[in-house]
């Protein structure tokens, strides 16, 4: 069967959320495989969920948080803007393809905008395929190699 | 005080008092012809000499300037020596300044009605009373003219006769001028431009206009001659109640407040992009704006809808949604063009006897009592034409007359059709203002990609935004008619009066909190808080959190290395049990 | 120059008091030596310088010393007349240097004429 | 070596414009070449006042008096007179009428007659040099008031001499410098008003050239009375030597600290700027002065404030003329008995009571001595003007003179024997003024000297207020109509109308007595008006347009033989006639020049 992933989407309240909720307000058709949690705040995001959820079966994780400036927290974001390339940078270091990990900025009016984003994201974690991180037995799986990003 | 005696009555003044004051106090008038009561006596024209009797001496002394020092001394004002020397200055000044009519006045007033000297110039006017240059040097300050050669060839005159560049055309020479010497001329041509119309006097110190609050005058600083040349405060000499202070200074005051509701309003689309509808380059094209500014009783053409050579239309066109409904411009409906357009017809049918063609996509009168306006114009015979405005030519090519040429199609009759009117309206889309980006910012609310500002929630909280104490109201949140900016305006307030009445704040629940075991007292957090709700106990070497002041964004909570912090209604066991539910 | 005070007046008064009294033609005594053609040629040139010298080196300052010309006796040239204020002249005849320094000693500033070089008392009369 | 003898060479205005200074320089020259520059010196003075007889040289102490010279008489006069001791007759002054030479300067009438007063130093001292003006008790009364009197001594002095305004108003010095120490505020000015506007009145330019100290020491000596540390004295800018020597007195005063701060160690402090003024004949009055020295336009001003209480920068201001000045420290020095003892009238009850001490003239127009003449108040007109002036040239009958300059009046032959001072030529209709004296004979119209002071006087009117600036002018047009044979019997009484309307009604003193010359002339030669303007014709001939030329055939014919010369002379081609022929002259084409009667040999043409 078709290889279906499973994302985390972590939501901050008051932009992305609200962008996706008009998105499903007006009706747009977009991939049901990112399964949303709601934070106050795209800084409230902790490297631990991520690395959480991919323990528990994740193959993917898409953070959106509010455009710079339009933060409801003012600079909420922008604490989320440091956090998420290091956290890359530790998937990098446990042998996970960074690229399974997504920040986009979505604002509460661009309901299509959060659509194409979760499109195009499921498209790329298909293709990466699962990641299966209970199967590895760590000590002697060899590092799984990606191309180039 | 002295006693002095003038024509035979007896009369008290303070000393230094000058006989023209003294005799005006006594109801008798002495003749003048250079003086002014806002200026220095210059007492040149000596019409106004009397005699001044000590003893058996008499002395002639002009009345406006001899300051009165010593009793006992009787003044003529119109003894018959008196009367001789004004005929014959009057006869003078007849040959000097025949066209003056002052001077005939008084020369007839003397019996003087010819003079005996040739006449150099049959319209000259000036007697040189030097007033014009007292008042230009003293009281306005510009120093812009003045005396030039002497005796007979004396003339009043620019520096080498140039346009000098210190006059600043208060006109104040000409107000003064006794004779009609000096005039303004209005060089300006006589057009009515339709963009530059006012609605209230633009005198340097005027009520802008009839509804302006608060109702009282103020000084415009660019045209004031007072911020210029430091000279003229004839207002405040005017002002009875004497409240004209020229150090008053806009002034920014910091105010504290619990709640703020925006109603900053909307600016009105600027058609001149779309160079297909004219708009600044053909006359008699006007924007919706400019076409209500003529329509007011106090704009200068008096509520008369005028064209611009001053004659009334025969035939107006409407265009509905300039700027709004279009891809290229606002996508939004701009709601209230299509009722204040068919207003206009109303106006021009009551006005003026013109044809009136409403250029419309749909016609939407959604209000109550709006469709039964629409059908009445209708009735009043209003041609409306389902069908955007696309193209004004002017007339000029085609029939050679005056007049401008809508290009439309006629979607209903499926027609392409050009009419001939005299003048354009554009009803313009309403657009946010150029500022409001900022302004969202500082109140920390967000703005939409429309540009009006973003209500919390578009059902459930209209008026207020996502930042507690912060409330729209009005245009500013979206295309809006009075009838309904005004309800938004009062829900606003009753949002606002809620917090004010209760008098207590309601936290959210959500705020953070440290437990003060976990805490190391490694400060992280202190410098995180966008809001400086965290502050570091030096005491018990552990931070703190501010709950009244904690927003709950749980940034801190995410940051804190040893989990101290806890984001109440978000702690990290909930969301952690929310991951572990979606990929059990 | 300094800043004058009341006896600098007086001093640069004095000391110009000879030119002005010169100028005024006012003076106690006048010396008037004949310089006519024959008198230059006999050395009235000298007498005058030697007086010259006399009313500088005596500091005199009211003596009007002038010149005049021939007298009309040739024959007893150099010759020269002084004439106090208000006395006749004296014509002094075959001047010499010496001759003038005692004539102006005894007669110019002591007022006696001497007598044995006078040629007449009281010739013409000069104001 | 002292030197014998001063040739005092003079050097004002008159005298350099007759090339004096090139004779300055020939005289030393040949005094080098003689070597005699040990004994004679060659010093130039301030002006002599014979203008008339210029260039002007004294040969001191002999004081034989030498005019008229030129550059080529030096050699001549230095080896006759100088090395001879020969004055030289040919070149002396010779009187009017006579053949003898007058050698002495004093025996010439000129001099004889006057009292020198302000003009006490004049041809007596070197201008540029301090020390000749010393040497003349020069700053000794200065010395005396600073150290020995005070401010009200000094007041007092001048207010008993009876001393009054020499610049023309005649205002009672005294009273003057009393109130002005009395008015409020601690800066307060004096000012010498040298703008000596009137056309032929030179006094106050020659006093400055020849002896600025003394107009300086008398300004020191005012300012010390009123209580004063700065002094303005306005020069007209057609005086550059005299400019130019008030300079050199001023640093040499400064230097030796006869001015600035603290003269003679008294604490008296004084100085004194030059201002120039721009010609305008209207800045000779006080107020308009004062507007011309702050910068403003010289427009005068209402005096119901007086200026010594509001003047210049409006503070107190005390302003006298350049005679007023200089005859001040001679009044401290010699005393009031020596002053009030000179010139008429009695002073000590009333101030106004007298005109006390002496006043300089200039005498010009039809006189044989044209010149400066300072004579005591109270000398008769006739004195003045055939003792003193020397009688009128070519024998022509006196006719009338006109004192006070372009605003004072014509006083004729029966007058001849009115003391000249303030009291009588004011009642005579005419004004001390100045000093200006304009003498004028039988070839002199009286309307064209009335039309010429009232052009005068028109023209430089400052056009400020309506009476002067347009009264004088209709009263001019009048005139030139008259003299142009177009004055109606009505213009007689317009013009005295307008006379009493303009001296009335004007706001200041030019306006107030621009008419003087015109009402004199209508009061004294009324006769000459009618004449005008009835018969159309001008007795003296000066009006031209009312000139007739008519040539007399029998002279033409007999004695010129219809010689043709005027025919060919005259410009307008007005004269007809061939050789042998009488010739006559078209009417209509005749310009009335005058050329025809100048050059006809045989006094055929003639003026009617």
């Amino acid at each position: 069967m078709d290889f279906e992933p499973k994302i985390l989407g972590l939501l901050c309240n008051w932009c992305s959320y609200t962008g996706a909720d008009l998105a499903g307000t007006a009706r747009m058709k977009y991939p049901p495989n990112v399964y949303t949690v709601r934070v106050m705040c795209s800084g409230r995001v902790d490297p631990g969920f991520i690395l959480d959820a991919m323990r528990a079966g994740a193959d993917g994780v898409l953070v959106c948080g509010c455009h710079p400036g339009d933060c409801h927290y003012v600079e909420g974001n922008y604490k989320c803007l440091r956090r998420i390339p290091l956290t890359k940078k530790l998937l990098e270091g446990f042998g996970i393809d960074p690229r399974r990990l997504r920040l986009e900025w979505v604002s509460a009016s661009e309901g299509g905008r959060f659509k194409e984003v979760v499109t195009e994201f499921t498209e790329q974690i298909r293709a990466l395929g699962p990641l299966k991180l209970n199967d590895w037995a760590f000590a002697e799986q060899p590092l799984e190699v990606h191309e180039a990003a | 005080m002295i006693k002095v005696t003038i024509d035979g009555r007896d009369i008290e003044v303070k000393e230094e008092t000058t006989i023209l004051n003294a005799a005006r106090e006594l109801g008798i008038k002495i003749p003048t012809l250079c003086y002014s009561e806002f200026l220095e006596p210059y007492a040149v024209c000596r019409i106004c000499l009397c005699e001044v009797v000590r003893g058996k001496r008499s002395r002639l002394v002009t009345a406006c300037n001899y300051p009165l020092r010593d009793a006992s001394v009787s003044i003529l004002t119109n003894s018959a020596r008196v009367r001789n020397l004004r005929k014959l200055n009057l006869e003078l000044l007849l040959a000097q300044a025949p066209a003056a009519k002052i001077v005939q006045d008084l020369a007839a007033e003397y019996g003087v009605t010819k003079t005996r000297f040739p006449i150099k110039n049959p319209d000259e006017k000036c007697i040189l009373c030097g007033l014009c240059v007292q008042v230009c040097e003293n009281l306005v300050g510009a120093g812009a003219i003045g005396f030039s050669s002497r005796g007979s060839k004396r003339e009043v005159s620019t520096p080498w006769g140039v346009e000098p560049e210190t006059c600043i055309l208060c006109g104040a020479c000409a107000h003064f001028c006794p004779t009609g010497h000096i005039v303004m001329t209005e060089e300006a041509d006589e057009r009515i431009l339709h963009s530059e119309l006012t609605l209230g006097p633009n005198a340097a110190i005027s009520i802008p206009f009839r509804q302006a609050i608060p109702n009282v005058p103020r000084i415009d600083v660019e045209h004031c001659i007072h911020f210029k040349t430091g000279g003229c405060e004839l207002c405040s000499k005017v002002c009875p109640k004497d409240c004209i202070d020229y150090q008053m200074k806009d002034e920014i005051e910091d105010i504290d407040v619990g709640a703020i509701v925006v109603a900053t309003g909307f600016q009105d689309f600027d058609p001149t992009p779309l160079k297909q509808y004219g708009y600044g380059k053909y006359a008699n094209v006007l924007s919706s704006i400019e076409f209500e500014q003529m329509n007011n009783a106090a704009s200068p053409t008096g509520g008369a809808i005028v064209l611009e050579n001053g004659e009334e239309p025969r035939s107006v066109a409407i265009l509905h949604c300039i700027g709004s409904r279009d891809e290229n411009n606002h996508k939004y409906c701009s709601r209230v063009c299509c009722m204040y357009a068919l207003k206009f017809a109303h106006l021009i049918k009551e006005k003026t006897t013109a044809e009136v063609y409403q250029l419309y996509i749909d016609m939407r009168a959604f209000g109550k009592g709006y469709e039964e306006f629409y059908h009445r114009l209708l009735e009043e015979g209003v041609n409306v034409i389902r069908g955007k405005g696309a193209e004004i030519a002017p007339i000029g090519g085609k029939f050679g007359e005056e007049g401008l040429l809508v290009r439309c199609e006629d979607t209903l009759i499926s027609k392409f059709r050009e009419i001939p009117v005299d003048m354009v309206v554009l009803c313009t889309a309403l657009e946010a203002r150029d500022d409001s980006a900022d302004l969202a910012r500082k109140l920390n609310i967000s703005k939409g990609a429309d540009g009006w500002f973003i209500e919390a929630h578009p059902k459930l909280a209209p008026v207020s935004t996502t930042t507690d104490g912060v409330f729209l109201a009005g245009v500013c949140q979206g295309p809006k008619d009075i009838p309904d900016a005004v309800a938004q305006g009062t829900a606003a307030a009753g949002q606002a009066m809620k917090l004010m009445t209760v008098g207590e704040l309601f936290l959210d629940a959500a705020y953070a909190a440290i437990t003060d075991e976990i805490c190391s007292g490694c400060r992280i957090c202190n410098g995180l808080c966008p809001y400086n709700a965290i502050s570091f106990l030096e005491d018990k070497k552990v931070s703190e959190v501010n709950a009244a002041m904690c927003k709950a964004c749980g940034t801190c909570a995410a940051a804190c290395p040893s989990g101290a912090i806890t984001a109440r209604h978000f702690t990290d066991d909930q969301i952690y049990a929310q991951i572990e539910a979606i990929f059990a | 120059m300094p800043k004058l005070n009341l006896e600098d007046l007086d001093k640069i008064s004095e000391w110009r008091r000879r030119t002005t009294m010169l100028r005024e033609g006012a003076g106690r005594a006048k010396v008037t030596v004949h310089m006519g053609t024959c008198g230059i040629a006999a050395g009235a040139r000298k007498i005058m310088d030697a007086l010259l010298r006399l009313v500088e080196e005596n500091d005199v300052k009211d003596v009007i010393l002038t010149t005049s010309g021939c007298a009309g006796l040739c024959s007893r040239e150099p010759m020269a007349t002084v004439e106090l204020v208000n006395e006749a002249p004296v014509k002094y005849v075959d001047l010499t240097e010496e001759k003038i320094g005692a004539i102006f000693r005894e007669h110019v500033l002591g007022g006696r004429p001497v007598l044995e070089y006078a040629l007449a008392l009281g010739s013409e009369r000069t104001q | 070596m002292p030197y014998r003898a001063n040739m005092m060479v003079c050097a004002g205005t008159g005298c350099v414009s007759n090339h004096s200074l090139e004779l300055k320089q020939a005289l030393e020259e040949e005094i080098q070449k003689r070597g005699l520059t040990d004994e004679v010196q060659v010093v130039p003075t301030g002006c002599n006042g014979f203008c008339g007889a210029g260039p002007i040289v004294v040969v001191q102490p002999d004081g034989i008096f030498y005019q008229l010279l030129k550059v080529k008489d030096i050699p001549y006069l230095v080896e006759e007179h100088l090395l001879k001791g020969r004055p030289v007759p040919r070149l002396m002054y010779v009187p009017p009428e006579e053949k003898t030479p007058i050698p002495k300067m004093n025996d010439i009438g000129f001099f004889k007659g006057q009292m020198l007063v302000a003009l006490r130093n004049r041809g007596m001292i070197d201008p540029e040099n301090i020390d000749d003006y010393i040497a003349r008790d020069g700053y000794r009364s200065l010395a005396k008031v600073l150290t020995t009197m005070t401010p009200d001594e000094v007041i007092g002095v001048i207010k008993a001499s009876g001393l009054r305004g020499r610049g023309g108003g005649g205002f009672p010095t005294g009273i003057k410098w009393e109130s002005c120490k009395k008015a409020e505020g601690d800066i307060k000015y004096v000012i010498c008003n040298a703008d000596e506007g009137d056309p032929g009145a030179f006094m106050d330019r020659s006093i400055i050239e020849g002896d600025p100290h003394s107009v300086l020491e008398g300004m020191a000596i005012g300012a010390y009375a009123i209580g004063v540390s700065q002094g303005y004295i306005y020069v007209r800018i057609e005086y550059p030597l005299a400019i130019q020597r008030f300079r050199i007195a001023l640093k040499q005063a400064r230097d030796y600290g006869l001015l600035g701060d603290n003269i003679f160690g008294t604490g008296f402090s004084f100085d004194v700027d030059i201002r120039r003024g721009a010609g305008a004949f209207v800045c000779g009055e006080s107020t308009a002065l004062m507007a011309s020295v702050e910068g403003r336009p010289g427009e005068p001003r209402a005096k119901y404030i007086h200026t010594v209480e509001h003047g210049l920068w409006n503070r107190p201001t005390c302003l006298n003329n350049v005679e007023t000045w200089a005859t001040v420290p001679v009044i401290i020095l010699r005393g009031v008995e020596w002053f009030t003892s000179i010139g008429t009238g009695d002073v000590s009850q009333n101030p106004w009571g007298g005109s006390k001490g002496t006043k300089v003239f200039s005498l010009a127009g039809k006189i044989n001595n044209t010149g400066l003449v300072e004579v005591p108040m109270g000398i008769t007109l006739r004195e003045m003007i055939y003792d003193v002036g020397g009688g009128i040239p070519k024998g022509r009958k006196f006719k009338a003179v006109q004192t006070g300059g372009p605003s004072g009046g014509f006083l004729p032959t029966e007058l001849l024997d009115l003391q000249v001072d303030y009291e009588q030529l004011t009642e005579a209709g005419s004004m001390m003024g100045s000093g200006g004296m304009v003498v004028m004979d039988e070839d002199n119209c009286m309307v064209d000297m009335a039309k010429y002071f009232l052009t005068f006087t028109q023209d430089e009117s400052c056009g400020k207020c309506t009476p002067c600036r347009e009264g004088t002018l209709q009263m001019l047009e009048i005139l030139k109509r008259i003299c142009e044979g177009k004055g109606v019997p009505e213009d007689i009484q317009l013009l005295e109308d307008l006379s009493h309307f303009v001296i009335d009604a004007s706001l200041c003193a030019l306006g107030g007595s621009a008419p003087n010359p015109v009402l004199t002339s209508l009061r004294y030669f009324r006769d000459e008006y009618i004449t005008h303007i009835r018969d159309k014709k001008c007795p003296a001939h000066i009006c031209r347009d009312l000139n007739v030329y008519t040539i007399d055939p029998e002279l033409c014919l007999v004695k010129g033989h219809g010689c043709g010369v005027c025919r060919r002379q005259c410009p307008d081609s007005a004269i007809v006639g061939e050789k042998n022929q009488v010739h006559n002259i078209d009417q209509e084409l005749c310009k009335k020049c005058g050329v025809c009667l100048d050059v006809c040999k045989f006094d055929a043409v003639k003026v009617a």
